[in-house]
């Protein structure tokens, strides 16, 4: 087997691929100079949707607040608090929660776990646009929430809201694995008041 | 891949994982057991004392980001009132630099850490929301007679020799 | 016959399960080997440095903290070296071997997690690293009682330590010191002569003596090339010279090599341990220093050996509260450059090994 | 112990062999002019006794009037090490002569500098952008950039 | 007359495939077996995703899923649901009809395997006289399914992935067949059930180096460890579903399991006699060595690292495919020279040749390079 002349073969060139992506940065940041609001929704009309609820939307809540499997987005300091968090001394298995997905279409919530920069954006947004729905994130520890110490800087995004919805905010830098646990487990709580008939 | 070991150190490997088997968990299950945290621990918030706090401002001055906002006004006694004290603990990295730097002990990092929020502007803390609460105990960092009387910590080392 | 093959070119990361963060690498592969590679940094770049220019220098410690979070004590004690160098501050007895102790736990946690995730990238199921998270955590509640943090200390400070250690500290690092031979042994047992870890990583991603000098690596990956080069060793700061330690070297320079070099400096580790908690002195721990220190302009460059590597701090100071100018001599930045040469030829698999036995952390490396 | 050679003795080395090099030599450092900087530094490398065979670091400090470029030099042979300097001028196109080709270890390094501080690096193999994206407009580490 | 000629009488044709006990003919059996198979194939890869899970935590000192139903058993119920209500997403530029077919093509044969295995005695849907030859040939076809679905989805990790599906499974077919052989010489029939029947002691103990490879090359078909190079999680993401969401994903999730489930089946059925055992009932002893297979399986993938692609291609050319032939030969001669000596000198005889061929090819045995000249 030979490898034929590289030339004419479908590879871009690696300064076009730079370009492109400067270029994808660059839109992203003009389009996302303010925050997302938050998807909060919900709990103004906590008491119209207890009655909405249905067996259907128990069971299917039930399903999906007990099988939450998180993708891999990991940018940094806040991944290693996660990792502690499904190892052996927290254990997020006991909630189903240990099918951690290289695969976005697989995942059903994402822990932004790190300082994200405009560099990353482009393609945490991308992740999160190839979940299937439904989808949840939470926003772990101070950089994710606001870009804590770096939110100065040239080069970082100031909370992953300014890019994606946030449905859960964990402070702390990073937060404690018990924080962590909390957070997930005020998401079980916001999963267990969708109902099917006004989410759509 | 060559069996210079005709598979030994394989076998070696699953002795240990078997071992495991059966010994006991080392799984703390969270929202029942918990750990108690460390006596100096730095929770997720801030606590403020409102009698002590004379408004000198060397918390804001020390704080590496700006994370807290702090106004004052003159008194009538030519000293501070503080207007607004606010601190955003989304916003906040929970150094400690700013509870080490108050001259007169007015400001303490938080025991607790579940302060998870579903809405961002619900992490902004105000005055009120700083003072302390049942909910909301001052921890030992940098106070060592609060320090003196929190429990001691946890520690995953004492459950060593714990047999199944 | 000849069979009209072409090359294909492959995204590894930024977002790949084991890229250890945000690394991404352009891959050019033909089937399943690899022709070329080409690493992209960046998106983990916060500018620090850039940070740390606006600053006092106490505000810093904690973005030191934030370089290389598997080892934030080693980038805090190489920071406040470099100051206490820059502006000629004395440290206590006490403080010196706390920051002793510090760093050698330290390293031992940053090992297990970088043993256990190149074990991982070699297949093993989260067994093996899930087994060294475990004893990281004994570590992690140590650092928590001193400091109150679990990942981020921020425990040194310009002229010691924060706080001095609490009374029940001793009596459980003792607990630790003594303990940890046997769960060392424990990972041996698990993976040191398994067969196929030795297939996937014995002569893979050889890097030679003199390209490992050359490329300027540091730290483990230095070593396990054959250069007995520990800054500990050769050029001892703080207290390192009154401790007896060996520094392990591999001899092919592949990735058992290293696997093997960061397990034998975990023993030596707890080996310093030993002496240091024998030794450690009463008195004070933090000499009197202010808040706002200001040294006299001029230079700085402080080193110490990082779990990762040399890590060395640069300062120039022009006499104000803020350095004029920080620089930050990130080991795992360096480390990465020989990246190329070691995993052309290889298949897709190896180059996830050879890259988790590098052992980086991107926060350092992009800062 | 590493023993940080004095900047004056080598300074008298390099004089002696490329006249005209050296601008100025203190007790631990060594500024070089920068056209000679890379027949110093392929000097350092190989001079017997000297044997710099470890590019410990490079680092760009921006002072307003030039930027100064660090290197930082070790022998792992000898265990002696020595800071050597060089300056550009000019703050639209400043330009100093590569070092990849004698320790490899300056790749990552002169992009960072290139990237964040705007000095090139003539000569450099693959000199681009490296931890910021294209299209980034500015220099973040220069004094000036805000 | 045709085989499906409902008015058949099959018990006539087949001896021993329905009870003679047995009320209605042929469709009933039909219908009544074809409900038990789906039922016991979805309730048993329900039961061992959540053992997987529990048993994995135990052996990584952590506890596993516990917190739907007793002990957490209602886990897999809940991915069920959670993963089957999932939004669907076919990429755009994939192929649609090939994306879609392909968890169905995987799925169908690793069902269909379970036809001809016998729970208890006679207790299985079709007793062919070819049983066994009827899996091996069945079971290869999902990896067409595999491919199909790396190939469709138009993602590189995917396709990766496929390939090495392909040049993997290919290979391994041919030392899983060769250690079959051995068995079926023993025992002097293709069908399953008569296998389970012939097993007075259990073939373990005649087969020693056939069990091995059997393992080893049923790993490498089932993607277990060291050989799950399909869906290496830390090389190429997710391998050949990479792309898949929703129903076709639960789909491919339950394929694997389905596959470990058959391949347990399989090895409880040839290597440790099936439903036989003292005391207990034979249905009862059939699932405890099912599980006690797939306990191992899994014991194995808590322990191992993971092969690289060319080192699994030697290990199967290179070192099982000689060693399953060698053991063929030594089986076929022993058949042939003492058919009525003492079971238990051959089982020592057998373990002795074993340890000598494993010992022998550890000097033989070599792979090659990794390393690659571009």
């Amino acid at each position: 087997m030979e490898i034929e002349e590289r030339a004419g073969l479908y590879i871009y060139s690696d300064t076009q691929l730079d370009k492109e992506e400067g270029e994808r940065i660059e839109a992203l940041k003009a389009s996302s100079q303010q925050p997302l609001p938050d998807p909060d929704r919900w709990l103004d009309e906590e008491l119209r949707r207890h009655i909405l609820l249905t067996s259907v939307d128990a069971v299917l809540n039930w399903a999906r607040r007990s099988s939450l499997w998180p993708v891999v987005c990991f940018p940094a300091c806040c991944a290693f608090e996660f990792i502690t968090t499904a190892a052996s001394r927290f254990d997020i298995s006991r909630f189903g929660m240990e099918v951690i997905r290289g695969s976005p279409r697989q995942a059903d919530l994402m822990i932004t776990a790190g300082t994200l920069t405009w560099k990353m954006a482009p393609q945490v947004r991308r992740i999160y646009d190839q979940m299937a729905e439904p989808k949840w994130v939470i926003a772990m520890g101070a950089c994710a929430i606001s870009g804590g110490i770096f939110a100065s800087s040239y080069s970082v995004v100031p909370g992953y809201s300014r890019i994606i919805p946030v449905d859960v905010y964990v402070p702390g830098c990073p937060p404690r694995p018990e924080a962590l646990l909390y957070g997930i487990k005020l998401m079980q709580d916001k999963i267990a008041k969708r109902s099917i008939i006004t989410e759509v | 891949m060559k069996f210079e070991r005709y598979g030994a150190g394989i076998a070696k490997g699953m002795v240990v994982t078997l071992k495991h088997l059966f010994r006991h968990p080392v799984t703390t299950q969270y929202p029942e057991e918990r750990l108690t945290v460390s006596r100096r621990t730095r929770g997720n918030e801030l606590i403020w004392d409102r009698e002590r706090c004379t408004g000198c401002a060397t918390c804001a001055k020390s704080c590496p980001q700006g994370a807290i906002r702090i106004v004052t006004s003159r008194g009538e006694e030519n000293d501070y009132i503080v207007e607004e004290f606010r601190v955003d603990s989304g916003y906040c990295i929970f150094c400690g630099l700013c509870v080490e730097s108050c001259p007169y002990e007015a400001l303490f990092m938080g025991y607790g850490y579940e302060r998870a929020r579903y809405r961002r502007r619900e992490l902004v803390l105000n005055k009120e929301e700083l003072l302390t609460s049942e909910k909301k105990q001052p921890s030992g960092y940098a106070r060592p007679k609060v320090e003196a009387a929190l429990p001691p910590q946890t520690l995953l080392l004492d459950r060593d020799g714990v047999k199944k | 016959m000849v069979i009209k093959t072409e090359p294909f070119v492959v995204n590894i990361g930024p977002a790949h399960p084991s890229t250890h963060g945000v690394f991404r690498m352009r891959a050019t592969l033909d089937g399943e080997v690899v022709l070329d590679i080409e690493p992209v940094f960046g998106y983990l770049h916060r500018g620090i440095e850039k940070l740390a220019e606006e600053r006092t220098y106490t505000q810093i410690i904690p973005l030191t903290d934030r370089l290389d979070y598997l080892a934030s004590m080693s980038n805090n004690l190489a920071y406040v070296l470099a100051v206490e160098k820059l502006a000629g501050i004395a440290v206590p007895e006490r403080a010196e071997y706390l920051r002793v102790i510090m760093a050698e736990l330290q390293r031992i946690a940053s090992h297990l997690i970088g043993v256990g995730a190149f074990l991982n990238d070699c297949g093993a199921f989260m067994t093996p690293i899930l087994y060294m998270i475990r004893e990281r955590e004994k570590i992690l509640d140590l650092f928590e009682m001193v400091c109150g943090q679990r990942l981020t200390y921020n425990y040194m400070r310009i002229g010691g330590v924060s706080h001095d250690i609490p009374e029940e500290f001793l009596p459980a690092l003792k607990k630790f010191v003594d303990s940890m031979p046997g769960f060392i042994d424990e990972y041996d047992q698990l993976l040191k002569e398994n067969e196929i870890l030795l297939a996937r990583s014995k002569g893979v991603g050889i890097l030679s003596r003199e390209q490992a000098i050359n490329i300027s690596a540091s730290g483990p990956v230095l070593r396990a090339s054959g250069v007995k080069w520990d800054i500990r060793k050769v050029d001892p700061y703080s207290i390192y010279d009154r401790f007896g330690f060996e520094v392990p070297t591999g001899s092919a320079g592949d990735c058992y090599d290293r696997y093997r070099v960061r397990v034998e400096e975990m023993r030596q580790s707890v080996r310093i341990l030993k002496q240091a908690v024998e030794k450690l002195p009463a008195g004070e721990v933090r000499s009197e220093v202010s808040h706002l220190v200001r040294p006299p302009a001029g230079e700085a460059y402080g080193h110490i050996e990082a779990p990762r590597g040399e890590l060395g701090f640069y300062l120039v100071s022009d006499n104000s509260i803020a350095p004029y100018r920080f620089h930050v001599r990130a080991p795992s930045l360096l480390n990465l450059t020989a990246l190329r040469e070691m995993v052309v030829g290889w298949k897709v698999a190896d180059v996830l090994a050879i890259f988790g036995s590098i052992d980086i952390c991107m926060g350092e490396a992009d800062r | 112990m590493t023993v940080a050679l004095s900047g004056g003795e080598i300074a008298a080395r390099l004089e002696e062999r490329f006249p005209g090099s050296v601008v100025e030599s203190g007790q631990d450092s060594l500024l070089v002019k920068s056209e000679s900087l890379r027949a110093a530094a392929g000097f350092l490398k190989t001079a017997p006794g000297l044997e710099f065979d470890y590019l410990t670091a490079i680092t760009g400090v921006d002072y307003y009037d030039y930027f100064e470029v660090v290197y930082q030099l070790t022998s792992i042979r000898h265990n002696h090490s020595l800071v050597v300097k060089a300056r550009c001028y000019g703050r639209d196109n400043p330009a100093l002569p590569s070092v990849v080709g004698l320790w490899k270890g300056a790749d990552f390094q002169e992009r960072e500098i290139y990237d964040l501080m705007g000095i090139r690096f003539e000569g450099h193999p693959n000199l681009k952008r490296i931890v910021l994206w294209d299209g980034f407009t500015g220099y973040p580490l220069r004094k000036d950039y805000l | 007359m045709s085989l499906f000629d409902p008015g058949l009488n099959l018990s006539a044709y087949y001896p021993g495939t329905l009870p003679p006990e047995w009320p209605g003919g042929y469709w009933i059996h039909w219908g009544v077996f074809v409900v038990i198979i789906l039922a016991f194939v979805l309730l048993m890869a329900m039961g061992f995703i959540w053992l997987e899970r529990r048993e994995v935590g135990r052996f990584q000192a952590r506890l596993g899923p516990n917190r739907v139903g007793p002990f957490g058993v209602l886990q897999p119920v809940a991915d069920a649901i959670k993963v089957l209500t999932k939004e669907d997403i076919i990429p755009a530029k994939g192929d649609k009809l090939v994306y879609w077919l392909a968890p169905v093509v995987a799925f169908v044969p690793v069902l269909m395997v379970f036809a001809v295995v016998p729970f208890q005695d006679g207790a299985l849907l079709a007793d062919l006289n070819i049983g066994i030859l009827y899996v091996v040939a069945i079971s290869s076809v999902s990896v067409v399914g595999v491919f199909m679905a790396g190939w469709s989805s138009n993602n590189k990790y995917s396709l990766l992935g496929a390939m090495r599906a392909v040049s993997q499974l290919v290979s391994y077919e041919i030392p899983l067949g060769l250690s079959i052989l051995g068995v079926v010489v023993l025992a002097g029939s293709l069908s399953l059930n008569s296998i389970v029947e012939a097993q007075h002691i259990p073939f373990i103990l005649l087969q020693p180096l056939g069990f091995l490879i059997y393992m080893a090359a049923a790993a490498a078909e089932i993607n277990r460890t060291p050989f799950d190079l399909l869906e290496a999680d830390s090389e190429i993401v997710a391998g050949f579903h990479t792309e898949y969401s929703g129903m076709k994903f639960a789909l491919f999730y339950l394929v694997e399991y389905c596959e470990v489930l058959a391949v347990s089946v399989i090895v409880t059925t040839l290597f440790l006699a099936g439903w036989k055992g003292p005391l207990l009932p034979p249905l009862l002893w059939f699932l405890i060595k099912v599980f006690g297979v797939f306990t191992v399986i899994v014991w194995v993938r808590a322990t191992v690292p993971r092969l690289r692609v060319d080192q699994v291609m030697a290990f199967a050319w290179k070192c099982l495919l000689p060693l399953a032939l060698i053991n063929l030969l030594i089986t076929g001669i022993q058949v042939l020279v003492w058919p009525e000596v003492l079971p238990w000198a051959v089982v020592f005889l057998n373990l002795a040749i074993m340890v000598v061929l494993i010992l022998l090819w550890s000097k033989f045995f070599k792979l090659g390079g990794g390393r690659v000249e571009v």
